[in-house]
């Protein structure tokens, strides 16, 4: 691939505790290898903040929980060739799905009155509204690679996006597990 | 006792009864009580003359759409006149009718289809003789095979009649009967059982039921020349428990014929000893397969277990068993008395002999029939069941229950056997066949199945526990017509899993009333997708 | 000339297992002869020292002649037999039984204190489940934390039954069985009270070592801490049977 | 060495356990006759109670668990005694063509119970059945025993709602 033949990337975080996007700058140096061959395009890391029409691949990290993590999900979907579940949160909902075991408005009194002795009340503003289910991405779009891990290592990450560079669909499973 | 003496007993049973002319035989099985047979009984033994005249409870005739049905038979062999939907205020009229012009308004034709196209072998004495008695039984030739065998004939010449007659088991799976009892005779050991499994679980099957209710000894003196072909001396009769008075009736029969010495030690004053018990089940459709139906007789939870080894090889505790199912025992005493060669000579090719089949849905007449194999299925479902009601036109008709599959109006035409039905992705089964008419929802019937299965899973292998639920999730969701395509994909890879990964039948064959629908009715299931995405 | 030597009992075979040629005695099962020649068929209740249960099915295999697919731990091997144990069919199969699982109930691998040292999450691995097509079903389980050294936690069962074998058939206590059927199906001590009151139990902790998941562990450990130890089993499963 | 069985001592004077000791005797206390015990003590008292299971264990010297396991299993064993009248929809394939799930659905609707519940004042306990096996008088239902054939949900409505 040349030089000026550069891989766009957009990330994503949904709902998820960005240990995975830290996980992806725990590649450390090899974050400057990686600035020659890649264009981060839109990402919390980045300052851009509109995604391209076209980017080559799009990465997710976190679950869909809420309304906006529903819509981002498709946005990238819409926009990147190739969809990147990051993470487990990603991949199978990991620790944000365990609310699903409860009715939704016993989520929001456990957490906004139960728990709260100043001014117990349910958000309204300005917030996303949560979804009743949280869902993994590929509840919701479709995906093309998955990458589990709780992070996934920062070699794993530098595994699929250089095989991905290379022109090859990675295989994490083999780096990298649920929960890992 | 030899055949002669057994004749002679017969004899003087048929004996005491010269003087009677008529009999009046009133239906007396489940269908028919719960419609309020035991009144009209009770009527019709008010009202029937006192002499010349016999008024008895008798099994099953069948028809229990119309019933309760009681029958006027004159005992010099002639036809018997058949009443429909009798109360007990018809009791009189049907008294005084005796011998003289019959009630034409409850009058059933004799020529109908329903009776007229049957051939009866496993029937035959059902809706004749009283099931709980036992001079009844013998008076029509009954325990003759079973005596024949005993003293008569060896083990093998028992086994060469049964192999010859080309008997399959009638359970559902269609193993050859012959075969199955060779392998058992063929295990070294000192102690053999005998199983019939009667844990009928099929919704909407309910042929064993009415055989055991109607003839009970039939089964027992099956299970005896069973034993004795394969050298095993304890049997067990494994019934649900959901069917009260089949059990009740086959304990008496079990009673009464141990009592009369045929059954227990040296039956019959041979060397053949053959002790039988009755377990109930307890509301577990999974122990109709046949290790986990060993588990429950050991008191343990009907779970299934890797076979093989199989139950001839290593069964109840451990020791060689043959298990058959109600029906093939009830075929095995017609086929000694009458040869192997006579019953090959019924039914196709490859399936030999009659089939009974429990006809319910949407059909006019319902109720039980027996057939010989290779009848068309449109003969059944139109002539002697007698078409859909209300003028609605058929859609399918299901057979083999949870594990079977549905047929829509294009088959109507093949024949009724083993191979055909599995040819079209459904199975004889043990006879439960529902018609349905239009207005009934493929993938809900589906979905009933799979929710059958799931409910019924005993848990213990993955795929079957945990994909039944899943698949059932899924049919819930195009049900409802909030299916998509993935759905139907990820039903469709499941429905190959669970198939080819589970333990046991249930599991393997749970998948079968989807594959069938999505292979005769898939654009049913299309429907309810094109609904969402519209 | 000496005489030649008695008959053994057990014969011995040769089969073939991913076209490679085995020896075995005929009483092995095909998992047995699979180990002992280094092929690794996937199981998950099958474990050496306990009996046969045939219940995960991650172990079946195909074998030349027979369209049935059949549980290498349950069936013995023949002469001549010709097993494939990896075909592209299997594999498939096999990664949606191990979605099946996680799908039925919650196995959260982040937070779980098996974490790393779990049957489960290396089986997946191994079996390419990268992700689960199936919905999950996030049905709420129980965790029964009521005994003084150890922790049940329903969330994690897979139902493997390793628990039940071990305390019937090595410890003798058969404290443990399964109770309800279906998806309903839970491991219960006793009738179903909670552990810690149980009269029957030994606090062994032979059910929390053999359990493949982080459905049995120790208290008093965190995320990735509990390992777990098999090395007894077949040492007291001899001791037990007399071999 | 040897370790003495003892039989437990009958839970209480109630005559109805005589007809739980009898089925055990019969089948001369075998592990293998569990089922048929639990039979006999569904038969004697209407349902399994712990002191039944316990009482069954340790004659028939089972663990309690492998018990629990095994009253669990099966569908017609009660653990909990039922309400004064029992209501068996049947669900097999000929009803359910004909309308079962709607009979259901009615009672469900009118007394907030689904299948194996019972009302909280126990009166009536709703109960579905696996083919009663009187599918030519579909959609039937077993109401205190009795056989209500080619039943409406109206119908059936009404019938319960007459009940004391």
């Amino acid at each position: 691939m040349s030089a000026n033949d550069r891989v766009s990337v957009a990330t994503a975080w949904l709902d998820g505790c960005s240990g995975c996007h830290m996980s992806f700058l725990d590649m450390d140096e090899r974050l400057i290898a990686l600035a020659d061959k890649i264009d981060i395009v839109y990402s919390p890391l980045v300052d851009a903040k509109e995604l391209p029409e076209q980017v080559d691949v799009g990465i997710i990290e976190g679950s869909v929980s809420s309304e906006e993590d529903l819509h981002k999900a498709q946005l990238l979907r819409k926009h990147c060739r190739l969809l990147i579940s990051l993470g487990d949160c990603a991949v199978n909902g990991n620790v944000p799905a365990m609310r699903n075991q409860f009715k939704l408005d016993a989520v929001f009194d456990r957490a906004y009155r139960e728990n709260v002795s100043f001014q117990p009340q349910r958000p309204t503003q300005g917030v996303p509204a949560l979804l009743e289910r949280v869902r993994p991405v590929h509840g919701v779009v479709a995906v093309d690679v998955f990458v589990p891990g709780c992070p996934p290592s920062a070699d794993a990450i530098w595994y699929v996006l250089s095989e991905l560079i290379e022109g090859r669909i990675p295989d994490p499973s083999q780096v990298t597990k649920f929960g890992a | 006792m030899n055949l002669d003496e057994l004749n002679e007993m017969a004899e003087g049973v048929r004996a005491a009864d010269t003087g009677i002319a008529h009999e009046v035989r009133v239906c007396m099985a489940a269908s028919c009580q719960s419609s309020g047979a035991g009144p009209v009984l009770d009527g019709l033994r008010e009202a029937a003359p006192s002499t010349g005249c016999r008024v008895k409870g008798v099994g099953c005739m069948g028809l229990c759409s119309a019933g309760p049905l009681v029958a006027v038979a004159p005992m010099d062999g002639g036809e018997p006149v058949l009443y429909r939907d009798v109360k007990a205020e018809d009791a009189q009229a049907i008294a005084c009718s005796i011998g003289t012009a019959p009630v034409e308004r409850l009058r059933l034709p004799n020529d109908l289809p329903f009776f007229s196209r049957q051939q009866k072998i496993v029937l035959e004495n059902s809706g004749v003789i009283d099931p709980n008695s036992f001079k009844g039984y013998i008076a029509v030739g009954g325990y003759s095979a079973m005596v024949q065998a005993l003293t008569e004939m060896t083990p093998a010449e028992v086994l060469a009649e049964v192999t010859t007659s080309g008997l399959r088991g009638r359970g559902g799976g269609g193993y050859p009967t012959g075969l199955k009892w060779s392998t058992v005779a063929k295990m070294p050991a000192e102690q053999k059982f005998v199983i019939c499994n009667a844990d009928e679980g099929d919704p909407g099957a309910f042929m064993d039921r009415a055989i055991l209710e109607s003839d009970p000894h039939r089964v027992i003196e099956g299970m005896a020349i069973a034993a004795y072909a394969v050298g095993a001396t304890r049997g067990y009769v494994y019934v649900r428990a959901e069917y009260p008075l089949a059990v009740e009736r086959l304990k008496t029969a079990i009673r009464k014929a141990k009592r009369s010495g045929f059954l227990g030690a040296h039956i019959c004053d041979t060397q053949f000893s053959f002790e039988v018990e009755v377990r109930l089940g307890a509301g577990a459709f999974v122990c109709g397969e046949e290790t986990a139906l060993m588990a429950s007789i050991e008191g343990l939870r009907g779970q299934p277990r890797p076979r093989p080894p199989y139950p001839a090889e290593a069964g109840l505790w451990g020791h060689p068993t043959l298990i058959n199912n109600v029906e093939t025992f009830a075929n095995i005493a017609p086929i000694l008395l009458r040869g192997g060669e006579w019953f090959a000579g019924i039914g196709t090719e490859r399936s030999k002999g009659t089939k009974v089949f429990a006809l319910a849905g949407t059909i006019r007449n319902t109720g039980l029939i027996e057939v010989p194999m290779g009848t068309r299925l449109r003969d059944i479902i139109e002539v002697i069941g007698g078409g859909i009601p209300d003028g609605r036109a058929f859609k399918a008709v299901q057979t083999g229950g949870p594990s079977g599959g549905c047929l829509p109006a294009a088959h109507l035409d093949i024949p009724v056997d083993y191979d055909s039905l599995r040819e079209l992705g459904t199975i004889m089964g043990s006879g439960g066949m529902i018609v349905m008419d239009e207005t009934s929802s493929m993938v809900d019937v589906a979905r009933y199945f799979m929710e059958f299965c799931m409910t019924e899973s005993c848990g213990k292998c993955i795929p079957c526990r945990a994909g039944t639920q899943q698949m059932h999730d899924i049919l819930k969701t195009i049900a409802k017509g909030r299916g998509t395509r993935a759905d139907l994909a990820l039903l469709e890879e499941l429905c190959e899993v669970v198939q080819a990964t589970s333990l046991c039948g249930l599991g393997q064959t749970a998948p079968n009333p989807v594959l069938s629908t999505l292979r005769h009715f898939r654009v049913e299931y299309e429907d309810k997708l094109a609904a969402t995405s519209a | 000339m000496p005489l030649p030597a008695p008959q053994p009992q057990v014969r011995v075979v040769t089969l073939k297992i991913d076209g490679q040629d085995v020896s075995a005695r005929e009483d092995e099962t095909i998992i047995e002869v699979a180990r002992e020649n280094r092929v690794p068929i996937p199981s998950l209740c099958y474990l050496e020292g306990l009996s046969v249960w045939g219940a995960c099915r991650l172990c079946v295999v195909e074998i030349a002649g027979t369209d049935r697919l059949l549980a290498a731990c349950s069936t013995r091997v023949t002469e001549g037999m010709q097993v494939i144990t990896n075909s592209e069919r299997l594999q498939r199969y096999r990664r949606t039984i191990v979605e099946l699982l996680f799908a039925e109930r919650n196995h959260v691998c982040s937070v779980c204190v098996s974490n790393g040292h779990c049957e489960l999450q290396t089986l997946a691995q191994r079996c390419g489940v990268d992700h689960v097509k199936v919905p999950y079903r996030h049905a709420r389980y129980e965790v029964d934390s009521s005994h003084d050294l150890f922790r049940l936690d329903h969330n994690r069962c897979v139902l493997c039954t390793r628990c039940v074998r071990v305390c019937d058939e090595i410890e003798g206590a058969h404290t443990w069985d399964v109770m309800g059927r279906g998806t309903d199906c839970r491991v219960i001590t006793d009738l179903a009270r909670p552990w810690g009151d149980s009269g029957s139990c030994t606090s062994c902790g032979k059910c929390v070592q053999v359990c493949p998941t982080g459905a049995l562990v120790r208290h008093g450990t965190s995320v990735g801490e509990m390992t777990k130890d098999l090395k007894f089993l077949p040492y007291l499963s001899r001791r037990r049977h007399g071999q | 060495m040897s370790v003495t069985r003892h039989k437990p001592p009958t839970p209480s004077s109630d005559k109805r356990w005589n007809l739980v000791n009898a089925a055990m005797r019969r089948n001369g206390y075998a592990d293998h006759a569990l089922i048929e015990a639990l039979h006999s003590v569904q038969e004697a008292f209407g349902y399994l109670d712990e002191t039944a299971l316990v009482y069954v264990a340790e004659s028939l010297d089972l663990p309690l668990s492998k018990v629990f396991g095994v009253a669990t299993f099966y569908h017609l064993f009660m653990l909990k005694p039922k309400g004064r009248h029992a209501c068996v929809v049947c669900t097999g394939t000929a009803c359910y063509i004909k309308g079962a799930g709607g009979l259901i659905e009615g009672i469900e609707g009118r007394y907030g119970i689904q299948p194996g519940e019972t009302t909280e004042d126990n009166a009536l306990s709703l109960l579905s059945a696996r083919c009663v096996g009187a599918c030519g008088l579909a959609p039937a239902v077993v109401l205190d025993g009795d056989m209500l054939g080619k039943q409406t949900s109206e119908d059936l409505l009404a019938r319960l709602g007459g009940l004391d």
